[in-house]
């Protein structure tokens, strides 16, 4: 079926972007859809609570924050960046950072080039 | 028939000496000695939707067994109720706060839809005074929930930036959880009727009292964290949020007697109107309008209004629903 | 006995008209519009510990009022169909489907082993219509559980690279929570008696069904969220899925009725040999089999198979029960 | 009155054929063949605050219907005993081990203090066995619970380099979260009265030796996890693990008799007594004396005490009760 | 209400510290009011389980490990690490860690000149 | 007891590599044991969800994905990653990616040559 023989030989190491986004948790599913929008073919998701400088916010009653980390290439990176400063960043709870990590098979990061071929 | 203060004594024990309510005032106390008494969040969730599945379910039975002419009177009432009560809040706060269009919206969300804990104390006390009310009226809770909302959404609206399409928060609200559970109990409670409820019972029917207790020491610890903020809320915001449910309840109990409801039965349609949302209008009004204050609303509607609502409100709509349904009947 | 068309009209109700049913269908119709249904994890762990102590506990309760000889008859029965069933499965896959010896392997090891939910209701549902069973039938359970996940997983093993070593899949099962818990409570039921069982059922009796009705509307999300892909799923897949529960399960009640089973028991072993596991299973297979595709099992035991058995194949192998016994006694 | 060994054979079925101590049994055992029966941590967490409100529940309710003057004594000894337990635990460990004073103030503060399963196991026990016994002594499991670990603390102190100022472990204890709810379900069913508690008595009643037994199969498991350690703890500490809640308990059953308390309350008392804390105490502990070596304290506390009180200590201690008050009264 | 039009135009980029903190779970009272005093103005909490080379802690009985994420300045990195050493290690099962990450609006991390600044 | 003295004085900071694997959670007790035979001291557990390019799995049903830090030298990250690719990539739910952390006292992250000195 999947031809793991042939993934093996081509897992040769590169770097992505990671980048963690902590929003209140209301916000996940549009969160999750603009990753996708920007590029991104995988995240991972986390509950977590926590408090910060503006901690305006509804969702210490239902289900606190969220912590969202997506590996992606740089370009990815940057209009995920734009997405969070334009749509979140003014008026939600929201905290997001990024940094530099190595990874095996970089290509399965690389969504920048065919936004379309996101997961499902 | 008149009540001497005996009877209205009796009324606030049956009220506030209740396991729910005191559990309430522990979950507050705990919250301001900064113990902590939160249950865990997957507890709080699987509470909420033993809440909503099990008043959907004995909402249904009662419906099967409920004339269709005779809940289209209260439904009717309730969607006018659902109208209206945003629209005189957006109007009060203009003059008793100074908060702008937006925030004020956002309020008229919040105080138009309801609040399921508040609803299922009222029932709990009913029952407690072993008073008859229509069973079919948690069909209008899950009836008054959503145009709320929806009219805050509006008023709000035009002057906000960056609201969302009305069509999405409509979707969001329509799927949402809460309305899903309480709907989809319903329907489940009218095909199964008494005999498919009776094998449930155990578990749907008779805990349902001490689950509510166990919620009600949750919301207790999340109102109480609330009440540092009510100083800083300024005297117009509290005076609405203990006025206006009044105003709103008691146009809740008069329509509800209006369209025939018994005394318990306007006095439940009451508690609909006068309480204010703290779930569902929340993340919808988040959602829809960011610029607005969620510190203002969370203020007024869980830390003032629900309090109020759960202790000194339902023995006070009851007394009144007696008094409007004896002069109307 | 002949059974006219109202009796089975009464029947198919029963079974489809009951809160855990019509929770399982609000969990699909949830998944549908995509609402959240789901409990918390933890909620649902939890729901699955308690159901199977309270089945082990029962079943325990009854095995110690059964005699030795009474019992050895359907366990080697049960021993029969688990290992007879996955060699079926995977046969009649050759013939229906593309499949490889992987994935062959894989679905017999599913559909030898059984769903501890399915059951569940079927238990439910013979209660609902007050029709006496041996209570020792959940030790059959707790049998059949392991047998044909080892058989399917031999079958697929030597056409694997990577398969496991069968030893240590057997440790991983046996010390699987799914069978410690249910033999713990088996154990624990037997030796306690129903003195013991007295002081907790209002615990694991009473709230039985209401707690099963939780479980289910989470079931029906993990279902509906298959659907999607039962139609890319091919067409042999979906024959084999419907088609193959009413064979094993036709054999379940033969050989049931063989070894003196009642109608009841015959029914409930039916339905052990109908039903496709998807908790110990899927785990056991991911593990041994890395190479065999989750995607299609899940959607065969989940997406297909759970919701026939429960809304269908209850009432039917029923039918056919009562049939078998009648003929053979 | 003299008691036959038949007698005592029943007893001791009562005690380890129940379905609670089954339940630890099985959790023992599935930690040593490192099956995962833990609870999810959400339900451990909702499992003790049940606990907790319905012990405290149940207590104030019957505290209500007491003379304060009955309550008075048992009160001053459990203080008195609360005092003293620690300090002779602190001075048996000097001669039976070679802990040094911080490692044996630890153990004191545990041993000072309580086991909210062990006694909530013997309530159980007791009426498994339709003894009658004062209902208030839950309110004495409240007061036990603080003494103890602070004359620990302060044992220790001197000796620690790190030790956390007393007034603070003060404060975190009394505002933890056992005690709040403990004491706030005393108080809410001493209002509420057994009118009140009525309501939720198909909540906080009929399923609490059910709730009980979910939450000893996970105490089953944490023991079992400290089996291991058992073997490298030492004679001594073996010896007193064993010795000393037999000693503080014949302390506590004494003491109780002294102050008229009937034996079923003596024997609660001596339960208090005997019982070590695995859980207010270890965090006050770990906090308040960070050199402390916590596998010491637990390995006894949680890994020998507890099974030896639950298995034998419960039964043994009633024997006890009956003897001393029989000569006593 | 909010300046968001001003707070996006200065969302310049920036890099400040990520100071990764797992310990046993009743310590996150404390470490919280440590972080606040070393002049960290937010931080994220989440739930986690682990292993590591001491294994001496009470916590498995109620809650395990928390997993505390607070992005702050250099010098607020350095008295966070001074804390740890001199109250936790010692005695405290707990593991920390540090590493560089880009933020946008790096000022809202930057609690060191005003500790007094802390969130509420 | 405890030299706690000694240690506070040996608190050096270094550098180690920190591996963050994302996994279908009924990898678990698979994923310790071979951190641990690869000679990590130790690692950190938190439950997460998640999406990715490929989607193959059963943990919806239970559990959801795990999230394993582990701290570690950098010939145990070596081995870790080959471990990986043989026996998880190629079949399995699973991301891993690597970057540097420092820490204080690097020693108890090096079990590189003492693979038996692994805990418990
Ligand atoms: N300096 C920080 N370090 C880590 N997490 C932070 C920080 N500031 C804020 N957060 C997280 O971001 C969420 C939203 O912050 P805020 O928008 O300031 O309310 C908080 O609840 C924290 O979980
Ligand atoms: N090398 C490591 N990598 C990641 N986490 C670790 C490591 N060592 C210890 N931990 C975490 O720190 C906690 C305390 O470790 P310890 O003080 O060694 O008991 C453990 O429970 C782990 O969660
Ligand atoms: N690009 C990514 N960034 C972060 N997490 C990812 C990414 N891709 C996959 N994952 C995580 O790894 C898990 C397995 O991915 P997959 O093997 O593609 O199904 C997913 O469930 C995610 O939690
Ligand atoms: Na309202
Ligand atoms: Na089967
Ligand atoms: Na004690």
């Amino acid at each position: 079926m999947t031809s793991h023989d042939d993934e093996r030989a081509t897992a040769h190491r590169g770097s992505v972007v990671c980048v963690t986004i902590v929003a209140e948790s209301i916000l996940e599913a549009r969160l999750v859809e603009d990753l996708r929008a920007a590029g991104a073919l995988g995240w991972t998701i986390a509950s977590a609570r926590g408090e910060g400088p503006r901690g305006r916010r509804v969702s210490d009653i239902e289900g606190g924050n969220v912590r969202v980390e997506t590996l992606v290439a740089e370009d990815v990176a940057e209009r995920i960046w734009t997405r969070l400063a334009d749509s979140y960043f003014p008026n939600y709870a929201i905290t997001a950072w990024t940094y530099n990590v190595q990874v095996a098979r970089p290509d399965r990061y690389r969504g920048s080039d065919a936004a379309d071929g996101a997961p499902r | 028939m008149s009540y001497g203060v005996g009877v209205d004594a009796a009324l606030l024990t049956t009220s506030i000496a209740s396991v729910p309510v005191l559990a309430f005032a522990l979950g507050v106390l705990g919250s301001l000695v900064k113990a902590d008494l939160r249950l865990p969040d997957a507890i709080y969730q699987a509470t909420s939707i033993y809440l909503l599945l099990a008043i959907g379910l004995k909402g249904g039975v009662a419906l099967r067994e409920s004339d269709a002419s005779a809940v289209a009177g209260p439904a009717l009432m309730t969607i006018a109720l659902g109208l209206t009560i945003p629209v005189l809040a957006f109007v009060a706060l203009r003059f008793l706060t100074r908060l702008g269009p937006v925030d004020r919206g956002a309020m008229a969300a919040h105080y138009g839809s309801t609040s399921l804990v508040t609803f299922t104390a009222a029932l709990v006390f009913l029952d407690a005074l072993q008073v008859q009310y229509e069973g079919f009226v948690a069909t209008l809770l899950a009836i008054m929930e959503i145009p709320g909302i929806l009219v805050g959404l509006l008023l709000a609206g035009s002057a906000s930036r960056h609201a969302g399409s009305l069509g999405e928060s409509v979707r969001e609200i329509v799927t949402g959880r809460s309305i899903m559970l309480l709907a989809g109990g319903l329907v489940i409670g009218f095909i199964t009727g008494p005999e498919g409820f009776a094998r449930v019972e155990p578990f749907f029917g008779a805990p349902f009292t001490g689950i509510l207790a166990l919620f009600l020491l949750e919301m207790g610890v999340l109102a109480g964290r609330r009440l540092g903020d009510v100083r800083r809320a300024g005297f117009g915001l509290v005076v609405f949020a203990i006025a206006f449910p009044i105003v709103a309840g008691f146009l809740g109990i008069v329509g509800g007697a209006l369209v025939g409801l018994s005394a318990g039965g306007s006095m439940a349609l009451g508690v609909l109107s006068a309480s204010a949302s703290y779930i569902a209008a929340p993340a919808a009004v988040r959602l829809a309008l960011p610029e607005a204050n969620p510190g203002i609303t969370l203020t007024a509607s869980l830390g003032i209004t629900f309090p109020f609502n759960l202790v000194i409100g339902i023995p006070l709509y009851w007394l009144i629903a007696q008094q409007v349904t004896a002069a109307l009947g």
